[in-house]
């Protein structure tokens, strides 16, 4: 039985290359998860910066609380804080940014701030974080949100917080990649179906070709278990 | 000079309306103890300042205490999920919410610490955010580049830190990460410092021991051991959980006024 | 990544034409080996920027390296008296001086840093900087408050800053003032680091002690002890005034490569 | 006999008031001595700053070469690098800025840049350091300028770098004030005269009151001994 957040920590490590600088920002424990995990299997070279300023901690023991606490900091090499980390992505040097929203719809566009009108909101959600000015300006917005349902993927989101260069979009189900500004449905994970995706997405789902996840291998599984011994990336199910 | 002040002097030197930016982020190394104080002294109109915020932004809400927030995010992260009595306000529109990226935040205080009127950001790209938050517009290039997006500067009243080590005269040192508080002391025109020790006048007169504030730009100094909770003070204690969930649990405002008495007995 | 090489590799990835922003201030922390093998390997049109330079703008403008300079103030102080070979090659009209205040270069650079394509700026008041220099200019306020001026970002090619402490991977920290040098490194393209020591692997993972420049944003990290000399290196060497003195005296540009050996002479 | 070198440190350290925010930049040890001497006689609140970033360095070493080098930082309690510094006066939080130059006029105009026309100068100078910012920002500007000659006091400067909140100006001669954007002598050191100040300057002497520079007391001077050992105020004469 592959879990949901393994599959999706698993498979969001697969798409960062080594050497690339990596933001993971509030409430974030599965990327940060993930981007540990790259780090430890195929990009040793990876750079993680985050909220607290800790450029590329060593080993961090995670907090189940916070994903912007200072243990992302006291094993860091370099200090880079936060307003120099968006002024990195501001000037075109971070390669991959992890944001997440409540809603999204087929064209990389996110929704974080609200339901309803902005004038007179029915909902206030937390809001965009780092958003707006992130997806726009990282060379790789990746989404990720632990749910799949048609409430989060919709036709059109009620609130455009950001939008831009998303390249990929992970749920728990699947995983989308942008084309041309579309996004195309690229792999369903391994325990579920295309209908299964289909049912729980308001926009049509749309391929090219259609693949099924790689399944996690043991080296992941292992290296998984090693960087997240208390399963983080799991608290969001 | 000798600026240490008992937090209710420090806090009464706040007038109903200020624009108040608070330290810390989320629930790492926020003043709460001076959060609890401003809802203790009934504070009304507040106009606060963050990037990201939690606990201090929700209970200032749940004290009525808030007339506005400029954020980039409000809420828990994980398992402690959304700020419920801040999203209450905004939702009954007792509570303006000027809605930025967190980054705006940090160019609107640039903008202020500079002493310019506007800073460019880069980014902005489609954001309905541009049309929601008035603080946020649009400006040409005198050099002939695109036009760029501008936020106003937001130059707080008050900056409230807590830090880990200040002399009496106002020089202060947090360890570990600095979040937006160095910013914001550039930022805004009086600086409160909480601190969880005072340290000997000379303490930061060496090579490898410098205060990050300078005591010139500081009013007052509040001894407040720990005056980070029940938020996490880096090297010294964790997120204290209960008494989050129990802050979290009080639903209504009447149930507050004993809350905070609590904690004042626990901060004896 | 081993990003260590030597003095000579890291200055032969400087093409001719590049601008360059040097770290350090007048004779303090000056990354002068790396100015004197830029001279040796006979660079020219360099584009250089710095808010108070010396003896590094004198020597390039006397190796003829020099098209154009971008700083606030260009002159030893006190008894060195003023840059004559720069003098002498702005009066000939062979380089050309953008005249800044040296906070304009720093929010030029800032710009830069935050990708932006300029910084208003405060206090320009009645100044010819204004008509002299091309990188300023003024710019409404769209948020109605009177026109402020600005200057055009500046995103140097090259930083080139001499440290205390680097790492073989570029990590790197500097002791005592830093200058603009933080700064240059966000806002240049490429950096070079010399430093005093190489430090092992580990050696800033640790609570007190971390590298200000973080590994990724450096490109090469050369070992060169003493490679601030003739100028200061906070807590290592003062001045070389007879050094200073000796360059001084030099008269021509046909004696500058004699001069240089000399130096390489005694780096060895 | 009165030396110009501490007639002038002692007179401009009379101008600066305790608990002043107070810059000292490049090739300024004589302000630098000025601000010193201030803080152990009246002004023991003076808050120093300077281009290293030491915030008030304690009874600081000075260097003969430089008045930007690491001996104003050693002994700081607090660091405020010079950006900062900038910053601080452009939100209007700095009280006095020590300036110079090699022109001055006597609507405060100051010359650091060149002589002849901008265009193709036939002298290039230092340039103006922080001058243009900080003499319109600074709450008061304070000029000094080590020779007393017509060539530095001219009726009108070659090149405009800077002008704005000149408050007072300090030579070896005398003391100029700033009255209604004109400079006005304010006093003339006791060993010289107006006559000798009117023949050394290329603008009109004018004048409301027109009085003797008080001397140097004791105290003043056996102060100045200590706060400057070795005689740096002097290195310019």
């Amino acid at each position: 039985m592959i879990r949901l957040s393994d599959m999706m920590t698993v498979a969001l490590a697969r798409l960062l290359r080594d050497g690339e600088t990596v933001f993971c920002g509030v409430s974030s424990h599965l990327p940060l998860v993930a981007a540990l995990l790259a780090k430890k299997l195929h990009a040793p070279g990876l750079v993680l910066l985050n909220i607290p300023g800790g450029v590329n901690p060593e080993k961090p023991r995670l907090s189940r609380i916070t994903s912007a606490g200072s243990e992302l900091w006291d094993s860091a090499a370099a200090e880079m804080t936060l307003a120099q980390v968006f002024d990195l992505s501001m000037r075109g040097g971070l390669d991959v940014a992890f944001l997440s929203g409540v809603q999204m719809d087929n064209r990389g566009g996110v929704n974080a701030s609200l339901i309803g009108d902005w004038r007179q909101p029915k909902v206030r959600l937390p809001g965009g974080a780092g958003s707006a000015v992130l997806i726009p300006t990282a060379k790789r917005a990746i989404l990720w949100r632990t749910k799949h349902d048609r409430r989060t993927f919709v036709q059109q989101v009620d609130f455009l917080t950001a939008k831009g260069n998303v390249s990929d979009v992970m749920t728990p189900l699947c995983h989308f990649v942008a084309c041309q500004g579309e996004l195309l449905l690229n792999s369903v994970h391994p325990y579920t179906s295309i209908e299964e995706v289909a049912e729980n997405t308001a926009f049509p789902i749309r391929y090219k070709v259609l693949r099924k996840t790689t399944p996690i291998s043991d080296a992941e599984m292992s290296a998984l278990r090693e960087v997240d011994p208390h399963d983080l990336r799991s608290i969001e199910f | 000079m000798n600026k240490i002040c008992t937090m209710a002097q420090a806090i009464e030197s706040i007038p109903d309306g200020a624009m108040v930016a608070i330290g810390g982020n989320t629930l790492n190394r926020v003043p709460m103890e001076a959060v609890y104080q401003m809802a203790r002294q009934n504070k009304r109109n507040l106009q606060l300042v963050k990037t990201a915020g939690a606990m201090d932004i929700d209970l200032l809400c749940l004290a009525g205490c808030v007339k506005s927030v400029d954020a980039g995010y409000v809420s828990y992260e994980s398992q402690f999920s959304l700020c419920r009595y801040y999203r209450r306000a905004v939702e009954k529109g007792q509570v303006i919410t000027y809605e930025h990226a967190c980054y705006t935040v940090i160019c609107a205080l640039r903008a202020a610490a500079y002493g310019i009127p506007f800073m460019p950001v880069k980014g902005l790209g489609q954001t309905q955010l541009m049309e929601s938050n008035p603080r946020l517009g649009h400006i040409q290039d005198p050099f002939g580049g695109p036009d760029i997006a501008v936020v106003q500067a937001i130059r707080p009243n008050f900056a409230i830190l807590h830090v880990h080590y200040a002399d009496q005269a106002g020089n202060a040192m947090i360890c570990g990460p600095v979040y937006e508080d160095l910013l914001m002391v550039q930022a805004s025109e009086r600086v409160i410092i909480t601190t969880e020790e005072i340290v000997p006048d000379n303490y930061f007169r060496r090579q490898d021991i410098k205060a990050q504030i300078p005591a010139f730009q500081v009013e007052a100094v509040v001894h407040a051991p720990k005056g980070a909770r029940p938020t996490a003070m880096p090297f010294c204690y964790p997120v204290d959980e209960a008494e989050v969930r129990a802050f979290q649990g009080l639903g209504a405002a009447e149930q507050l006024s004993k809350y905070l008495e609590g904690r004042r007995e626990a901060a004896r």
